[in-house]
């Protein structure tokens, strides 16, 4: 949306619906505000959510990328976040390593009850992002060789 | 001679297995081919030589009935992954193990030489002498040897049914992963302007893939598909980056750090240096290395419900 | 594909803070959008019937409601759409409220957010594949784990609704908290005296098996068909033999054993039964206090048992029951009393908590309810009582209320006046809390006709001067420090969750809040299910509550259960993971990774392996999704493709 | 105005920066120790010395294009009515492929049947051909594993260039094939070139000599080759090593196959051809998840079937390889087509 | 015993009013084998009005000394005195946690302060580091006169999220300590009760009142002399007691005593050598019995066996 450049950059959620897509519902209900820019995608688990989303997002225009879900140990299939705390931290190490910010992906665990938690992480989250700024500035050249 | 404990030992096998693999000479004078052999007449074609050097394990799963395979040290550690991940029976496997302290880079030889027609090559203590139109020339093999024999500890192989010679220790330093704690120190930017300029020579050929031991979906694999369609077919760097996220990705905590995807790349991108990258932080974190225990787990399908390394990340 | 949107004003709620008709413009240019409207009330039965008619008269074959969290309305749609013969997996939400209207402060940017929510859900409806439930057939058994008032109540009436009840107690009585009260309020009955035959109830209900001393071991399964081991602990009394005669007890050499039941106001022998009620009444050994464990000789409760029910060499014993539904009524706890190091707690043995106050005014406790403080058995005449002993106090992580202490406290000084008539009692309160039928007037009672002083303000010390404890505090309203010489302190301490409700939350795989409380469905429309079908929360586990709450909910849960227990099947859920055989390379991963064990290995004709998805067993998350390398399990509703799409929506473009 | 020229090499650079003002002028640079065609720009280091790793074909014919775009327009009044509007660029600039090897030159000659000289010329391919001019070096060795004059070709072979060129010591020779290559030719950094013919020609023989030969007929190939294609223990035999990536393919200089595919965000989208490999499983894979090339050798055979037999058999005998030896050179299991050939010759 | 080696930072008051903690802290430490190294040019802690001024400034007072202390290699630095813990303990969790806040106070700095150090208590190293045991064994001379109420007063322990040391509420290091070097310990329930003293100039008469009851509450405890970890404390409680007796009509007359004065009575070094002569109140009375320790281990151990045939027999009767 072009007449909103400038005012929000793309932040991608990725959240878990058991805990923290209903902490973010309850955040709502608390009337937590919160920065706009976050586009929320549901997903049963975190464990469902393969590195590679958060890589397609952000090599694909995305200059932000948040993962959440349940606490571990609190996991509704008890063991998803288990294996997502492993592969996502093995990507956010790697993502430097391609001159990708480390901070511009992020994941952590909020319950479904911790809508006071879920606003702080949106607004603290969104701030880190606006402070790095832009992730893709330049238009992709395509190859002709 | 050591070829000839060698032809003796495949010999040897050919007769319980349907197929043996080794290796024979290619086109030319530097270039080893891998050789299929299922009769005892094609075993005097067999070569060893440090420039035999892919990995045969990597038809392995693909083969049907049982297989013999001539295998390095570092080569062997494809044979333990597989018996990790069960994607073989190893009873089905007979390996033939060879002792070998160092291989030689087909494409350092070449940069070498300047690319010129190879006529001869011959081996001398530790060199390796090159005959092209102007001469022979002489080079240490050390000066020629792909980066994982400098820290090679695989002189000989992990697995192996019968050892062709002596099993011998490896004289290598452990691998401190100097080159990536070097490279971490450039700057972000400069790190992305280093794999743009790297990936946007890709010509998505599927080498590298393909002659990887442990990327075991081939034909199935994402990269191409359109269900799942997580890549397009534009030639832009964004499409080959993300198709090289895809192959190191599905080989964190599996990848055995044998370097064919990057020996065989024809653009020469050093794409294995993604994985050795993932490899390190593995390794930190989970204290695990591919290939190495046949009753591991891949870290990436396993977890603990404390995990001692990973800290919670403030924002 | 012809998509229809729907956007709800919400009343003001949506519509306050998005320009709904913008929306609704912006929602018709997407690709594949046949229809956008906009619409009061959405979810009433006139918006309901809007759909409806829309997807008749727009031939819609995909239907996106844009409106509140589709954990409050995905159903009802789903159910909307599927009565016009439309598969309801070609319904999706976009959530504009509690994600967008009720957050942002911005009207453009709302705005443009909603509408981006749309395109998201857009894209990922015109993705969506029908699926079609498989059905299964239940177990109408039931397990309620908690014998307190509201697992009993639970317990009773599915019993009575003529269900098998599995009724599990960790502690070797039934009765729970309320057992140990004396009286109740705002009526002052006796606790016991109404406890008490539902007590006898429980333990006579055929339709009931009492596992008493036992613990949750392991839970595995789904509705309908769950498998529950449950560990029956050692208490080294053969059960079918103790007559709870008591004679081991009186004989019991160890008498320093703690009284878990009495909250440890007096000592009690090694080998116990927790109260003369008790239910059932059977004796067991403390093996940490006994010196038959301890020193490895004794033998004096095995020498005079009259039945020989002793058995030292006991074990704990696993034994497994299949449940179709589970009802949990696990109750509470309470924080430690060194957990209030500024008033003594733990250190002073005149401080104390308000149960262990409960246990002295008992007449069945320890001191046969005559009041006397601990330190020197001697009868106090000034009596403080201090609410909100760690409740309300954010800086020892409890910030919530416990809900009842304002009453109990009340309840307590009244019973105080009763049993010593000179004496006198002070209430430290930082509100009093007392919104129950005939709560306030008995608050007022306590004031007004007991001339229990009532002082609004903290306590910020309690120290020892010579035999009197020293209560240090503010008096808010008179804006003055005041001191009270007190000769007993009763600390109204904070309820907690119990120290293994998170265990046993895993156990379950149920949600619990940050201060291990049980996470209800929808706190006003769903207080007692769980986001686990076939679980459901009764009582105190689920927040502080007092005796009619829990009963009531107890209550609510059965006849959740009775409910779904009215059929002979269930649907399972088709939103689970799917093998495509001509993808699938057979490399094992998700075998290895799923939670449930629902992946099993299958050889096609051509003798290649490929997995295969057990169906009943596979509960969605997707696990195995990620970790298949081509992407040949796919989480159905959850697809690689579907995830893309909202990706590409939000990044492509 | 002489019909041959000589230019010094030290006035290489100022040829190519006038060249770059009137054209895109693609040239190979090395990039690491890659040889590639790229965009010309002064200061580059180009490397003439040895073939480029990946041929010039990209220029003409792109790894991956656009052929149209297209955006479903939507009636704001009503929803449910779309239409399509399609942009295409047929817009080509002018451009000259700079130091191709004759080999690579010959490749477009391949593709020109297919793409140019039918009822339906493809547009794409055929504006790009048509504005691009060729200049060609001839190879002064052979490299690694080529083997053209067993094809039928040479290291000095002038079809499908348009201007060719020969290092001789301190310059090149150069000898324009076509009008296009008269045009470039016209530039007044040329010197008078007929002192160097012979000198040209005698180099070209001599290189000639030295190139391998791994079959000294081809005379009954594409049959020998048709009547083995039953034959699967054969093509078993002779493919066990390959692993079936597309380096050869994408190597290849004569490959022209390729894939379409729609992309779409939104209401918009293009519709791309990409580069396709027949040693691809994807390749042959149809839309009910059969595949008549199920296995590896099924693909392999293809590859040299369609070289050696299928392409002949339509086109006048002309073999559709150049025999430039990259899928040989840089096959990461040294798969050799040439030798394979040559078996499927005595088998 | 294994030579420990520690930077130590005396601060102002320990060369001045508090001399005698500073002499009884090197004595007693020199005695457990602890070797201090006193930093070069330290400076002020920061503890100084200048943090009700500016923040930034009394961190970058603080950090100056902490940046010393960093280069010298040291990962650790004591110090007795609680106000410069607490001043140093402030400045390195804040610079830690806030990156702006870190870079604002650096650019003050000659020598920026990277973080790296963690301020303890001399208090906290004798129970953490160097623990009862050793503590103990040092143990010369007994003093059974002696009846000691801890009072820790309110920093060395608060904020809990800043000091990270001990019970805010229920502290118990020094009245472990003193257990440990064989000194009778008395329950005391104002040990972290606030004294006043900061208010010492401003409003004397609540000073007086709340010093009045630390004081009185020791007495009803069964104590006969204070001890402190705080120089600002002692001068409170010691200086101040002429003037509480005078305003609240009280006479006490309790010794004060610094805690590392007491370990090193019992250490065996003389009330002059530990400064004790100095205070305001006396404490001879007290510390005029005094036995080898050897004595009173013998009398414990003679109680002690008097004590058991008794308890077995209980056993017996109940058996």
């Amino acid at each position: 949306m072009s007449y909103l450049a400038g005012k929000e950059l793309r932040i991608v959620g990725f959240l878990c619906n058991w805990c923290s897509y209903g902490g973010a519902d309850t955040a709502g209900v608390g009337r937590f505000k919160q920065p706009t820019d976050l586009r929320i995608i549901r997903v049963p688990c975190s464990g469902r959510v393969n590195p590679l989303f958060v890589v397609k997002a952000l090599l694909n225009g995305a200059d932000g990328v948040l993962v959440s879900g349940c606490h571990p140990r609190d996991c509704h299939y008890s063991d998803g976040n288990f294996y997502a705390r492993r592969r996502l931290e093995m990507l956010k190490r790697l993502l430097p390593f391609l001159g990708i910010d480390e901070r511009r992906f992020h994941y952590t665990w909020v319950s479904a009850s911790e809508g006071a938690r879920w606003k702080n992480v949106v607004t603290d989250f969104t701030k880190a992002i606006h402070e790095l700024g832009p992730f893709h500035q330049k238009e992709e050249k395509t190859e002709c060789s | 001679m050591f070829i000839e404990k060698l032809k003796e030992a495949v010999r040897k096998i050919l007769p319980e297995v349907d197929v043996v693999i080794g290796y024979r000479q290619g086109f030319d004078p530097l270039h080893a081919t891998p050789y299929f052999l299922d009769k005892p007449e094609q075993v005097d074609q067999l070569i060893w030589n440090p420039l035999c050097v892919q990995n045969l394990c990597s038809y392995i799963p693909f083969l049907k009935g049982k297989v013999g395979v001539i295998v390095k040290g570092c080569d062997s550690r494809a044979i333990v992954q597989y018996m990790q991940e069960k994607l073989i029976t190893r009873e089905n496997i007979k390996v033939i193990g060879v002792p070998c302290l160092r291989v030689i880079s087909v494409k350092k030889v070449m940069a070498a030489i300047n690319q010129q027609t190879v006529q001869e090559v011959t081996f001398e203590g530790d060199n390796i002498i090159v005959k092209i139109p102007e001469g022979p020339k002489t080079i240490p093999s050390a000066d020629v040897a792909p980066r994982k024999c400098a820290t090679c500890q695989l002189a000989t192989p992990l697995q192996y049914d019968v050892l062709a010679g002596e099993a011998i220790q490896s004289n290598k330093p452990q691998d401190t992963f100097e080159e990536t704690k070097e490279f971490e120190k450039l700057s972000l930017e400069e790190r992305r302007a280093y794999w743009e300029k790297e990936f946007d020579r890709c010509i998505r050929c599927y080498a590298c893939r393909n002659a990887c031991p442990m990327c075991i979906c081939q034909d199935k694999c994402i990269a191409e598909s359109r269900d799942p369609h997580w890549t397009s077919q534009r030639a832009n760097v964004t499409e080959k980056a993300m198709f090289h996220m895809i192959h190191g990705l599905h080989l964190a905590g599996r990848c055995i750090s044998c370097e064919e995807c990057e020996r065989v790349c024809p653009m020469d991108i050093p794409v294995a240096k993604i994985k050795k990258k993932i490899s390190m932080d593995l390794k930190e974190l989970f204290g695990y290395e591919a290939g190495m225990n046949p009753d591991d787990t891949p870290p990436m399908y396993t977890f603990k419900v404390e995990e001692a390394t990973i800290e919670e990340h403030e924002i | 594909m012809r998509v229809g949107v729907f956007i709800c004003h919400c009343g003001n709620n949506i519509a306050g803070t998005v320009e709904v008709a913008k929306v609704a413009e912006a929602a018709r240019m997407m690709p594949g959008v046949a229809f956008a409207t906009t619409y009061m009330y959405t979810c009433s039965e006139p918006g309901q019937e809007e759909i409806k008619e829309a997807i008749k008269r727009e031939k819609l074959d995909r239907v996106v409601v844009a409106a509140c969290s589709p954990r409050m309305h995905e159903v009802t749609f789903r159910r909307t759409v599927e009565k016009t013969g439309l598969n309801r997996y070609f319904f999706e939400m976009a959530n504009i409220r509690e994600h967008c209207s009720w957050i942002g402060e911005d009207k453009e940017l709302n705005t443009n957010k909603a509408i981006e929510a749309i395109k998201l859900a857009v894209e990922k409806a015109k993705q969506n594949k029908p699926l079609f439930p498989a059905k299964f057939k239940i177990n109408k058994r039931v397990l309620v784990i908690g014998g307190g008032v509201a697992g009993m109540q639970a317990a009773l009436d599915c019993a009575d609704g003529g269900l098998d009840v599995v009724l599990v107690e960790k502690s070797p009585s039934v009765g729970g908290m309320m057992a140990r009260l004396d009286k109740t309020f705002p009526t002052v009955d006796c606790s016991i005296c109404i406890l008490g035959p539902k007590m006898v109830d429980v333990s006579q209900h055929e339709k009931i098996n009492l596992y008493a001393y036992s613990e949750i071991e392991e839970i595995k399964g789904y509705v309908g068909n769950y498998q529950i081991k449950i560990r029956k602990k050692a208490t080294y009394v053969d059960w079918s033999k103790c007559t709870g005669c008591g004679a081991c007890i009186e004989k019991c050499p160890s008498r320093n054993a703690f009284d878990y039941f009495n909250f440890g106001v007096a000592p009690a022998r090694a080998i116990n039964i927790p109260f003369p009620q008790a239910i059932p009444k059977k004796a067991k050994i403390d093996a940490q206090f006994c010196r038959q464990f301890i020193k490895g000789k004794c033998g004096v409760c095995a020498k005079f048992c009259p039945v020989g029910a002793i058995n030292y060499e006991m074990k704990d014993e696993i034994v497994t029951e299949d449940v179709g539904a589970i009802i949990v009524a696990s109750g509470y706890g309470l924080i430690d009393l060194d957990k209030l190091p500024e008033y003594g707690g733990g250190r002073y043995p005149d401080v104390i908590s308000g149960i262990q106050y409960e246990r002295i005014l008992n007449a069945s406790g320890p001191t046969s309810g005559h009041i006397e403080r601990p330190s020197d058995h001697a009868e106090p005449k000034t009596i403080v009582f201090v609410s909100c002993a760690g409740s309300r106090d954010k800086s020892i992580g409890i910030p919530y209320c416990s809900n009842f202490c304002c009453m109990y406290i009340a309840k307590q000084a009244i019973l105080t006046k009763d049993h010593i008539p000179d004496s006198r009692s002070y209430v430290f309160y930082m509100d009093i809390r007392s919104p129950g039928k005939g709560y306030d007037e008995f608050t007022r009672r306590a004031q007004e006709e007991y001339g229990v002083q009532y002082i609004r303000g903290r306590v910020s010390r309690i120290y020892p001067k010579g035999k009197k404890m020293i209560v240090k505090g503010a008096d808010t309203l008179l804006g003055t420090q005041v001191e009270i010489e007190a000769d007993l302190v009763v600390l109204a301490t904070a309820v907690t969750a119990t120290t293994d409700a998170r265990t046993l939350a895993e156990k379950l795989h149920i949600s619990y809040d940050p201060h291990g409380f049980y996470v209800e469905s929808h706190p006003k429309l769903r207080p007692v299910e769980t986001n686990t079908s076939g679980v459901f929360l009764a009582g105190a586990c689920q927040g502080p509550k007092d005796i009619p709450a829990s009963v009531g909910q107890g209550s609510a849960a059965a006849a959740k259960v009775l409910s779904i227990f009215s059929k002979d099947t269930l649907e399972s859920d088709p939103q689970i993971a799917r093998v495509n055989t001509n993808i699938c390379v057979g490399c094992r991963k998700c075998i290895g990774t799923c939670p449930f064990g629902a992946i099993e290995e299958q050889q096609l004709r051509d003798g290649r392996i490929i997995a295969n998805v057990i169906e009943t067993v596979c509960a969605g998350c997707g696990i195995c999704n990620s970790t298949c390398p081509c992407g040949a399990i796919q989480l159905q509703h959850f697809t690689d493709n579907q995830l893309l799409a909202e990706v590409n929506a939000l990044c492509l473009t | 105005m002489a019909d041959t020229g000589f230019l010094p090499k030290e006035n290489l650079p100022a040829l190519l920066e006038a060249l770059s003002k009137k054209f895109a002028v693609f040239a190979p640079v090395l990039d690491g120790e890659v040889v590639l065609f790229k965009r010309f720009a002064p200061g580059a280091t180009l490397c003439l010395t040895r073939p480029a790793n990946l041929p010039p074909k990209g220029i003409i014919f792109p790894q991956s294009e656009t052929l149209f775009n297209f955006n479903f327009k939507k009636d704001p009044e009503d929803p449910k009515k779309t239409s399509l509007e399609l942009k295409e660029n047929l817009d080509f600039v002018p451009t000259i492929i700079f130091g191709s090897r004759p080999c690579d030159a010959q490749g477009f000659r391949i593709y020109d049947r297919v793409y140019l000289e039918t009822d339906t010329a493809d547009p794409y391919y055929k504006g790009r051909r048509e504005k691009t001019t060729i200049i060609t070096l001839a190879c002064n060795a052979p490299s690694p594993g080529c083997f053209c004059t067993s094809v039928g070709r040479g290291p000095a072979e002038s079809d499908g260039s348009d201007l060719m060129m020969t290092e001789l010591g301190k310059g090149y020779f150069f000898e324009p094939m076509t009008e296009k290559g008269k045009e470039i030719f016209k530039d007044s950094l040329f010197e008078d070139g007929s002192a160097y013919k012979e000198q040209a020609q005698k180099a070209h023989e001599r290189v000639s000599a030295l190139v391998k030969k791994p079959f000294a007929i081809l005379e009954g190939t594409p049959e020998k080759l048709l009547s083995l294609f039953e034959n699967s223990q054969f093509w078993e035999g002779e493919t066990a090593k390959c692993i079936s990536c597309g380096a050869c393919t994408y190597l290849c200089p004569t490959c022209y196959c390729f894939n379409i595919t729609d992309e779409q965000v939104g209401n918009s989208g293009e519709r791309i051809r990409s580069w396709d490999a027949c040693m691809f499983f994807h390749f042959t894979l149809e839309a009910s998840s059969h595949n008549p090339r199920q296995n590896k050798h099924q693909r392999l055979k293809n590859r040299v079937g369609h070289k050696f037999s299928y392409y002949p058999k339509k086109y006048q005998g002309v073999i559709a390889c150049c025999g430039c030896g990259r899928c040989i050179r840089y096959c990461p299991m040294s798969v050799d087509i040439s030798e394979i050939v040559a078996h499927a010759q005595g088998a | 015993m294994s030579e420990k080696e520690y930077i130590y930072f005396p601060g102002c008051s320990l060369e001045a009013s508090a001399i005698e903690y500073d002499m009884s802290v090197r004595k007693v430490l020199a005695a457990l084998g602890v070797k201090l190294i006193e930093p070069d040019d330290w400076s002020c802690c920061g503890s100084t009005p200048a943090h009700s001024v500016d923040h930034v400034f009394a961190a970058a007072v603080a950090a100056r000394n902490l940046a010393i202390v960093e280069k010298m290699g040291a990962s650790t630095v004591i110090t007795a005195c609680p106000a410069c813990l607490s001043a140093f303990k402030k400045a390195h969790l804040r610079m830690k946690k806030e990156e702006g806040f870190k870079k604002e106070v650096n650019a003050i700095l000659d020598e920026p302060y990277n973080c790296g150090v963690t301020a303890k208590s001399v208090l906290q190293i004798l129970v953490e580091d160097i623990g009862p045991k050793p503590v103990a064994e040092k143990v010369t001379l007994d003093f059974p006169d002696l009846k000691v109420a801890p009072y820790y007063g309110c920093i060395i322990n608060r904020p809990p999220e800043i000091m990270e040391f001990d019970d805010p509420e229920n502290p118990m290091a020094m009245d472990n300590l003193m257990t440990s070097v064989g000194v009778k310990v008395c329950d005391f329930a104002f040990k972290v009760e606030c004294c006043g003293a900061a208010f010492g100039v401003a409003k004397r008469k609540m000073v007086n009142e709340l010093s009045s009851k630390v004081l009185s509450m020791a007495l009803d405890a069964g104590a006969n002399c204070l001890v402190v970890t705080c120089q600002l404390c002692h001068q409170n409680l010691d200086l101040r007691q002429g003037q509480i007796n005078n305003t609240m009509g009280s006479s006490f007359n309790i010794p004060v005593l610094f805690f590392t004065q007491v370990m090193g009575l019992t250490y065996g070094y003389s009330p002059q050598e530990l400064g004790i002569d100095k205070h305001n109140i006396q404490a001879e009375g007290l510390l005029k019995t005094r036995r080898p320790v050897e004595e009173r281990i013998k009398e414990e151990q003679e109680k002690a066996k008097a004590k058991k045939p008794k308890a077995k027999k209980a056993e017996e009767e109940e058996s």
